[in-house]
């Protein structure tokens, strides 16, 4: 046995033993702790089958912003079930539903899949011959990013608009409160802020710059500038005001807006919803992601803070100190 | 002009439109009503344009950027899409202006003014995107917009019963579309394409197939409340503010049914679905007895439009047992009729019930006593709305049921008839018990007055609901372009 | 036995013991790991599948597909946990069993 | 002629009630100029049409349903007796409605259903062919409940929910045996000669059992026994809509339905080659003879006269299941007849019951002498009933004796002659206590000018029907009277 | 084999036991402070010595400045977490272990 | 050489297996979060090496976020509000 698929395999036990300890774990803390490791190594099993694109999302996203999400979901949450209602016992229903889908259908199902797949490997080779065939004139020099704005940019544009809603349910939900303890910032936390921000801002930058050509691009840059701002929000930056009303929402919007004037305008164009020119394929690529970028970063820091601004629409007396930090 | 108008490809603007409109009234909260009935307004006379478009033969399916189609997305002007974009915005835009009453401009809870119309658009939006939506990806993209959509709208309500409700509907939703994607991602291994059409040409019978099939056509029955997956529904399509549940019932869970009418029909018609088909059935029939049989013990009116809805849901199922053979096309336009007569019927009783609960304070049935003076008009509504639900003539829901049972003589399946039978006098008790209660009269204290957008639009839906099936014959046969099935649609058979 | 049905596989494994625990676990926020650990399993089932044909070049529509259904599934979490901390706010559970009585009027 | 104002004699009725839904409760004026200008517009346009039709011009609309599926507007001869039929006494009913409700809650919505009910039952008379009656029956199901229930009491809720349990399980049977029926016989056009005779023989077991599931359909409108319990109790209804509804549209419309079975779908020569109607014809006449014993033990006026209807309707239907053409002629005649006399009766309890509040019979002692017109039109009515020559009444009852005999099956004369005796037993004795027993109270007099026993609304519709009862009885045979125009169907349909 | 690939696989081996030597810290160690010499020094080493080996690899500067940032980004982010994990556990009250 | 560094990966991968025994037996949420910390490290490792095996360095760039990022779970644990952070087992 070579050793790549001796690590596939460990790899593999490994992740399949978290996801069965986290979900059976009865501490929720440590089903967190747990999750966060998941996403580690899942990183890992992205990289693994040669999907880099993937496994830098996965790592943005996992190593910040979910890791921050949870964490503050459970502060906020408690780690017990808590409940002042009796227990309502499970229904019949749910009792049968359980041991039906998991018992029967889920491995009938797997076995399947298990069996035919291994017919299925190596047969078909996928789309790579096709995409590559119109690479030099989408616009990008990277498949990923060629598919994802430009062959199948309605996906992403209405990804964009679940970004979008998302955030949009979240204000509606709730008011925004501190995420942390205000007093006591230590002198080696804003050292390290102070070091990290600018790279954060350096290597998004970068790997923006380089989703033309290599893995790489707005989600993931967006991703990274969100655990940026995160982090600047946990050391006690604050957003000024001026920044919160309209500027704000602007900036939340602006990634979402801007593909969809694009859509509107290539489709009274030529017919076709984002249909780029030719000749402007690359710039508008360029152009849809920095706007992405800015607002994905936003918007996924606002959803870790989790509320709209207090000074929001609603309520005129904003008295809680500003909490969605940006500098 | 008209050559400016015809060449348009309007049902494309019909989803870029709202979500526009969306992201504009998340930037200017405070223009937001005018923004959104705006667009409202604007959006049937899109789907009109798209229908004239396509009728007369200029508007093409096209793909997304105009890449060739395993490549590029494939976006659909057929019937099925250009008649659930125009019942969309029909029934859309009669909510709008009920929402307009039911969200008044200055009141405590001022964000939830603010914050539906950007929900509303996005979920309208979202929508009309899965309507015209020929991938399978892309399917699923719309669907988790729709479904959060929802999930925030029904949360606007924001009680604690509300905001439970939604975040069932979430992991529902959730669940449901990720069995779906899993599915997706077997046929993509297979086939290295996602285009319907596509898909529907090289699909061929086998086992891996069958997985990916179960795996989708379960995420969708479950996303669509079919029984015994209806649990999530009541509590849902209750607890949301009415115009809410009247989107919910009315477009929301048709949506999931959109698409699984394109699986069946376009996609794994080469396989066989048998025995899948008759498992849909029998659920469809236990759900139109269930649901009737738990319609009719709810105490209150919301719970009882719900549960109406699952049934009526049960019926939508029949489509798939009754459509073979000969009887494919009846059975097919029955399932589309019944759709698109239940959203406008069913949004109808809902506001109906909004009213109600806002001028009688609850939406308790007996509350309905003495509905006289203002809401007298709502009875009128319920009544003729009740007409649609129990499948009474004129309505479409009578048309759709006589071709059901077309298709199930034609195909020899005498037991459907008996579910339908029973299921419309089961409708038919349910809905005299409400009567019952409207119709009795006793003496009220005056009720608060209803602003008038909250009288007029419900009276509109259920008069629309109820002629539906003197006018079914247009609506039918734009659902008949490029339809996966052919006319006749009533089979005559012989000894 | 090879390394695309390995993780075809463990996907699969891994979608099935998140809809378990999507299934039966009462808190909230477990749940919502679930539903994230399904969501993984299911991307793992398509990126194992685009790793197909020669080695190292993976077809990148799944990949971009999989980036798509990452932000989705990444918006589903977010609001999940905003509902269930303004449920909990709200009602002091930390799980759906709301009682029913409270919910009628 | 325009095959348009089919469609115009129908939204005549539909639109006035649909915008009378949307009016405010105080607007009574704009109401009424609706409901009347209605009833007038349609009327004019009914005798346009009844011109027409007398010269053969037939009128047809077909609109498209669905792909396979029409909705047929025929205007032929029998269409024509039940249209106008129909629309005359709209008229005269509603000038009765507005005089009975005048200040009572709910009017828009009592007026909106009335007028969508008179819809129906125009698009009954009007149908071609069997889809289209079927719309339009059910469509009277539903938009008659909310006037049976109109009241609002505990007991009319309860007649509504008998109503409403009876007549939408005959309209699921008969949704169903249409369904059945066009999926083996292909479009179901009303022709005289029937469309299925020309169908295969290995079907003869099937179009029997749909013609029964048919005929059980029907007959809960029709009120045939054991299915007529849903009609004394919907007479908790409001006076003109057990006037209009329940002596002419709902009972008529079941009945109208049968005839067009038998005569345009099954055809007479077909159904008795399948032996159909004999057992039909058993049950009519049991129906007679029920209806009128039953009749015999009601106090309740308004009961009475529900079995009495329960009793005649089914005249009708003994005239059509005799095959002759002079019992059709008789059965026929006798839709009209009957609609006229009975309406007289209702609007004049009505007005007893408005005016004085009587409702029992034994509260009418002398109520002649207080009431004088409105019992001078009860007694035509009552006459007419029983089948005093020479009024309308006899005339159908002569045929329908005729016919019996004609079809060798003299035991209907009985039946006749029975039922008759029972009539005279129920009415006479009423009609002794209104004119020659001394009153046991003093009513209160008249508050109106002149003394005038009630308000012209409510006096003329049922002086205006007494005075047709005895025209139609006079005047037989003259050009355009119902018997001239049943004699036309009955030619038409029997090949004469 | 070349000079270059003999010297990074020495690195490599050698900068195995320093991973082990922390997991092993992580798991014997007897409490939380202890635990946190682990995090900070052991891995970082190792950690460094495999980018040591990978950097001899590197065919231009511009990966060998890659490699480095991302060792030197570890050092900082593990010596500041330790601080704050270190205080946050004195904060809540764990006592230092004393044998 | 390849082998080699798979091999080496691998072996971090054990490590990190290993680990996890600290993640389950806390005691204290703190013992938890070091032990993620920890991965996090190690990961940065296994990465590296494997993009050395590959030839990909775009996995370096998958290393490079992940030592950036390192930090913010950690932060966000200690600097949180929460209602109980010190569950034991």
């Amino acid at each position: 046995m070579e050793p790549a698929l001796i690590f596939d395999l460990v790899l593999l036990l490994i992740l399949i033993g978290l996801a069965w300890l986290l979900l059976a774990s009865t501490d929720l803390f440590r089903a967190v702790v747990l999750f966060i490791a998941f996403g580690l190594l899942l990183a890992l099993a992205w990289v693994r089958l040669g999907a880099p694109d993937v496994a830098l999302a996965e790592a943005a996203i996992g190593a910040g912003i979910t890791g921050a999400l949870l964490l503050v979901g459970l502060g906020r949450l408690g780690s017990t079930e808590r409940c002042r209602f009796s227990r309502a016992p499970l229904t019949f229903l749910q009792r049968l539903s359980a041991p039906v889908l998991v018992g029967v259908m889920i491995p009938s199902i797997s076995l399947i899949l298990l069996l035919e797949v291994h017919q299925l490997a190596g047969t078909t080779p996928g789309r790579q011959g096709l995409i590559n065939a119109f690479l030099d004139v989408s616009g990008s020099g990277h498949g990923v990013t060629a598919v994802l704005l430009n062959f199948r940019a309605w996906d992403t544009l209405l990804e964009k608009g679940v970004l979008l809603l998302a955030l949009i349910t979240i204000w509606s939900l709730d008011q925004a409160r501190p995420l942390f303890h205000q007093e006591d910032i230590s002198p080696q936390l804003m050292g390290l802020a102070r070091l990290l921000l600018p790279l954060v801002i350096v290597v998004a930058g970068f790997v923006l710059w380089q989703g033309d050509q290599a893995p790489g691009g707005a989600f993931q840059s967006g991703a990274l500038l969100s655990a940026g701002i995160l982090l600047a929000i946990l050391v006690g930056y604050s957003l000024p005001q001026r920044w919160q009303g309209l500027s704000l929402r602007l900036l939340l919007a602006i990634g979402f807006g801007v593909f969809l004037l694009i859509a509107a305008a290539t489709l009274l164009y030529s017919g076709y919803p984002l249909q780029y020119p030719e000749h402007l394929a690359g710039s508008l690529i360029l152009l849809i992601e920095l706007v992405a970028t800015a607002s994905i970063a936003a918007l996924l820091a606002a959803a870790v803070v989790g509320g709209h601004p207090p000074d929001d629409l609603s309520t005129p007396a904003a008295k809680a100190p500003s909490t969605s930090g940006r500098r | 002009m008209t050559e400016l108008i015809v060449q348009q490809n309007w049902f494309v603007w019909m989803t870029l439109l709202p979500l526009g409109a969306a992201v504009a009234t998340f930037l200017a909260p405070g223009q937001a009503r005018w923004i959104g009935l705006t667009t409202a307004l604007f959006l049937p006379f899109c789907a009109l344009a798209a229908i004239a478009a396509t009728v007369f033969s200029t508007a093409q399916p096209l793909t997304v950027g105009n890449w060739p189609t395993p490549l590029g997305i494939e976006l659909r002007t057929d019937g099925l899409a250009l008649v659930m974009l125009a019942v969309t915005a029909l029934v859309g835009f009669i909510i709008s202006c009920y929402a307009l009453g039911y969200f008044p401009p200055r009141q405590h809870h001022l964000s939830r003014t603010h914050y539906f119309w950007p929900l509303w658009l996005f979920l309208w939006g979202g929508c009309n995107a899965l309507f015209v939506s020929g991938d399978l990806f892309n399917l699923y993209v719309t669907l988790e917009l729709v479904s959060l959509a929802s999930v925030a709208l029904i949360a606007l309500e924001g009680g604690k019963a509300a905001l439970a409700a939604a975040l069932r509907y979430l992991f529902i939703g959730l669940l449901g579309s990720l069995a779906y994607l899993l599915g997706v991602g077997i046929l993509y291994a297979t086939y290295a394409t996602l285009d319907i059409t596509l898909l529907g040409e090289i699909i061929s019978d086998s086992r891996l197939n069958h997985a990916a099939m179960s795996l989708m056509i379960a995420g969708l029955v479950l996303k669509s409340a079919l029984f015994p997956l209806h649990f999530w529904l009541p509590q849902a399509h209750t607890m949301a503010p009415a115009p809410v549940s009247a989107v919910l019932s009315a477009l929301v869970v048709k949506a999931a049914y959109v698409v699984l009418l394109r699986l069946w029909f376009e996609v794994f018609p080469a396989l066989d679905t048998l025995a899948i088909g008759h498992l849909l059935g029998l659920l469809g029939c236990v759900a139109i007895i269930w649901g009737s049989l738990m319609a009719l013990r709810q105490e209150r009116l919301k719970l009882l439009i719900a549960y109406s809805t699952i049934a009526q849901i049960g019926y939508l199922f029949l489509v798939f047992p009754l459509a073979r053979g000969e009887a494919m096309a009846g059975a097919w336009v029955g399932g589309v009729l019944l759709m698109m007569t239940h959203a406008c019927g069913k949004a109808a009783m809902f506001l109906m019930a909004g009213t109600i609960h806002h001028t009688a304070g609850s939406d308790r049935i007996s509350r309905l006593a003495g509905a006289g003076g203002p809401i007298g008009v709502q009875v009128v509504v319920f009544t003729l709305a009740a007409a649609t639900i129990i499948g009474l003539p004129p309505s479409g829901g009578f048309f759709a049921k006589w071709l059901f049972i077309n298709a199930a003589l034609a195909t020899g399946q005498w037991w459907y008839i008996a579910i339908i039978l029973s299921g419309t006098l089961l409708a038919a008790a349910y809905i005299a018990r409400v009567l019952g209660w409207a119709f009795l009269d006793v003496k009220r204290s005056s009720y608060p007055v209803i602003p008038w957008v909250m009288k007029w639009p419900p009276l509109a839906l259920s008069v629309i609901a109820l002629v539906f099936g003197l006018i079914a014959y247009a609506p039918v046969q734009i659902a008949l372009i490029g339809a996966p099935v052919s006319v006749p649609l009533l089979v005559e058979f012989g000894p | 036995m090879n390394t695309v049905s390995l993780y075809a596989g463990s996907g699969i494994i891994l979608f099935s013991l998140g809809l378990h625990a999507l299934l039966i676990r009462r808190h909230l926020l477990r749940k919502i790991l679930a539903a994230n650990i399904m969501g993984s399993g299911v991307f793992m089932v398509f990126i194992a599948m685009g790793a197909r044909g020669e080695s190292g070049v993976a077809d990148p529509v799944p990949q971009a597909m999989v980036l798509t259904g990452i932000v989705v599934s990444l918006c589903f979490t977010a609001v999940a946990i905003v509902l269930a901390v303004r449920i909990n706010k709200l009602t002091g559970c930390t799980t759906l069993a709301v009682d029913e009585e409270s919910s009628i009027d | 002629m325009n095959d348009l104002i089919l469609l115009a004699i129908l939204s005549s009725s539909l639109l006035p009630g649909l915008i009378i839904f949307t009016l405010p409760e105080q607007s009574v004026r704009l109401r009424t100029i609706l409901n009347l200008g209605g009833a007038g517009v349609k009327l004019l346009l009914v005798a346009v049409l009844f011109l027409h039709v007398a010269q053969r011009e037939y009128a047809e609309l077909r609109l498209p349903l669905l792909p396979d599926m029409e909705l047929v507007l025929r205007a032929d001869a029998l269409s024509l007796l039940f249209l106008t039929l129909s629309a005359f006494l709209w008229l005269l009913t509603t000038i009765y409605a507005i005089g009975y409700l005048e200040g009572s809650p709910h009017r828009s919505r009592f007026f909106g259903f009335f007028s969508l009910c008179v819809s129906a039952t125009t698009g009954i008379a009007l149908s071609g062919d069997m889809v289209t009656f079927v719309v339009f029956y059910e469509m009277l199901t539903i938009s008659t409940y909310p006037l049976v229930v109109h009241r609002g009491t505990p007991a009319a809720l309860h007649a509504g929910r008998i109503y409403l349990a009876y007549t939408l399980g005959g309209g699921v049977v008969l949704f169903f045996a249409t369904v059945w029926l066009r999926a083996i016989a292909g479009p179901l056009d009303f022709r005289p000669g029937g469309v299925v005779s020309a169908l295969d023989p290995t079907l003869y077991g099937s179009l029997t059992i749909i013609f029964a599931l048919l005929i059980l359909s029907l007959g809960v409108k029709a009120a045939l026994v054991p299915l007529h319990i849903w009609l004394p109790n919907a007479m908790i209804a409001p006076a003109p809509v057990s006037a209009l509804l329940h002596a002419v549209a709902v009972v008529k419309a079941g009945a109208f339905g049968i005839i067009r079975v038998i005569h345009d779908i099954y055809g007479i020569n077909f159904s008795v080659e399948l032996n159909l109607l004999f057992p039909l014809a058993l049950l009519a006449a049991f129906t007679v003879i029920y209806g009128s014993i039953r009749a015999l033990s009601q106090n309740d006026l308004k009961r009475r006269l529900a079995f009495s209807t329960v009793s005649q309707v089914s005249y009708i239907l003994l005239g059509v299941t005799m095959a002759t053409p002079l019992a059709t002629i008789g059965g026929l005649v006798h839709l009209v007849h009957q609609g006229v006399m009975k309406i007289t009766l209702f609007f004049c309890a009505g007005n007893l019951a408005e005016t004085l509040g009587i409702h029992k019979i034994d509260e009418m002692d002398g109520v002649g002498r207080r009431m004088p017109w409105t019992m001078a039109a009860f007694t035509i009515g009552a006459l007419g009933m029983i089948g005093l020559p020479p009024l309308a009444g006899f005339i159908s009852k002569w045929y329908l004796g005729l016919g019996g005999l004609a079809a060798d099956q003299p035991w209907i004369v009985l039946v006749l002659i029975g039922s008759t005796l029972l009539n005279s037993c129920y009415f006479l004795p009423v009609l002794h206590r209104i004119w020659f027993v001394q009153p046991r109270q003093n009513w209160p007099p008249s508050a109106l000018r002149c003394g005038r026993e009630t308000t012209w609304a409510l006096l003329a519709p049922p002086l205006i029907t007494a005075f047709l009862v005895v025209a139609l009885g006079l005047l037989a045979h003259s050009f355009g009277s119902p018997l001239y125009w049943v004699e036309l169907i009955a030619a038409r349909e029997y090949g004469l | 084999m070349l000079l270059s690939d003999l010297i990074t696989t020495l690195l490599l081996i050698c900068s195995l036991p320093f991973f082990l030597a922390g997991t092993l810290g992580l798991l014997r160690f007897p409490d939380l402070y202890c635990r946190l010499h682990a995090l900070t020094k052991a891995d970082n080493l190792g950690l460094g010595l495999v980018v040591l080996a990978l950097m001899i690899q590197a065919d231009s500067w511009q990966v060998v400045i890659r490699l480095l940032l991302t060792w030197l980004l570890v050092l900082v982010a593990g010596a500041t977490v330790a601080h704050l994990i270190a205080r946050k556990a004195q904060q809540d009250g764990h006592q230092p272990w004393r044998r | 050489m390849i082998e080699l560094y798979i091999s080496l990966a691998l072996i971090l991968l054990l490590t990190i297996a290993i680990g996890l025994v600290r993640v389950l037996r806390g005691p204290t949420a703190t013992d938890r979060m070091l032990a993620a910390q920890l991965f996090g490290t190690t990961a940065v490792a296994i990465l590296l090496l494997l993009g050395q095996a590959g030839g990909n360095t775009a996995i370096w760039d998958v290393a490079l976020i992940f030592a950036l990022l390192a930090a913010v779970a950690a932060v966000t644990f200690v600097r949180r509000k929460d209602i109980d952070t010190t569950t034991e087992t």
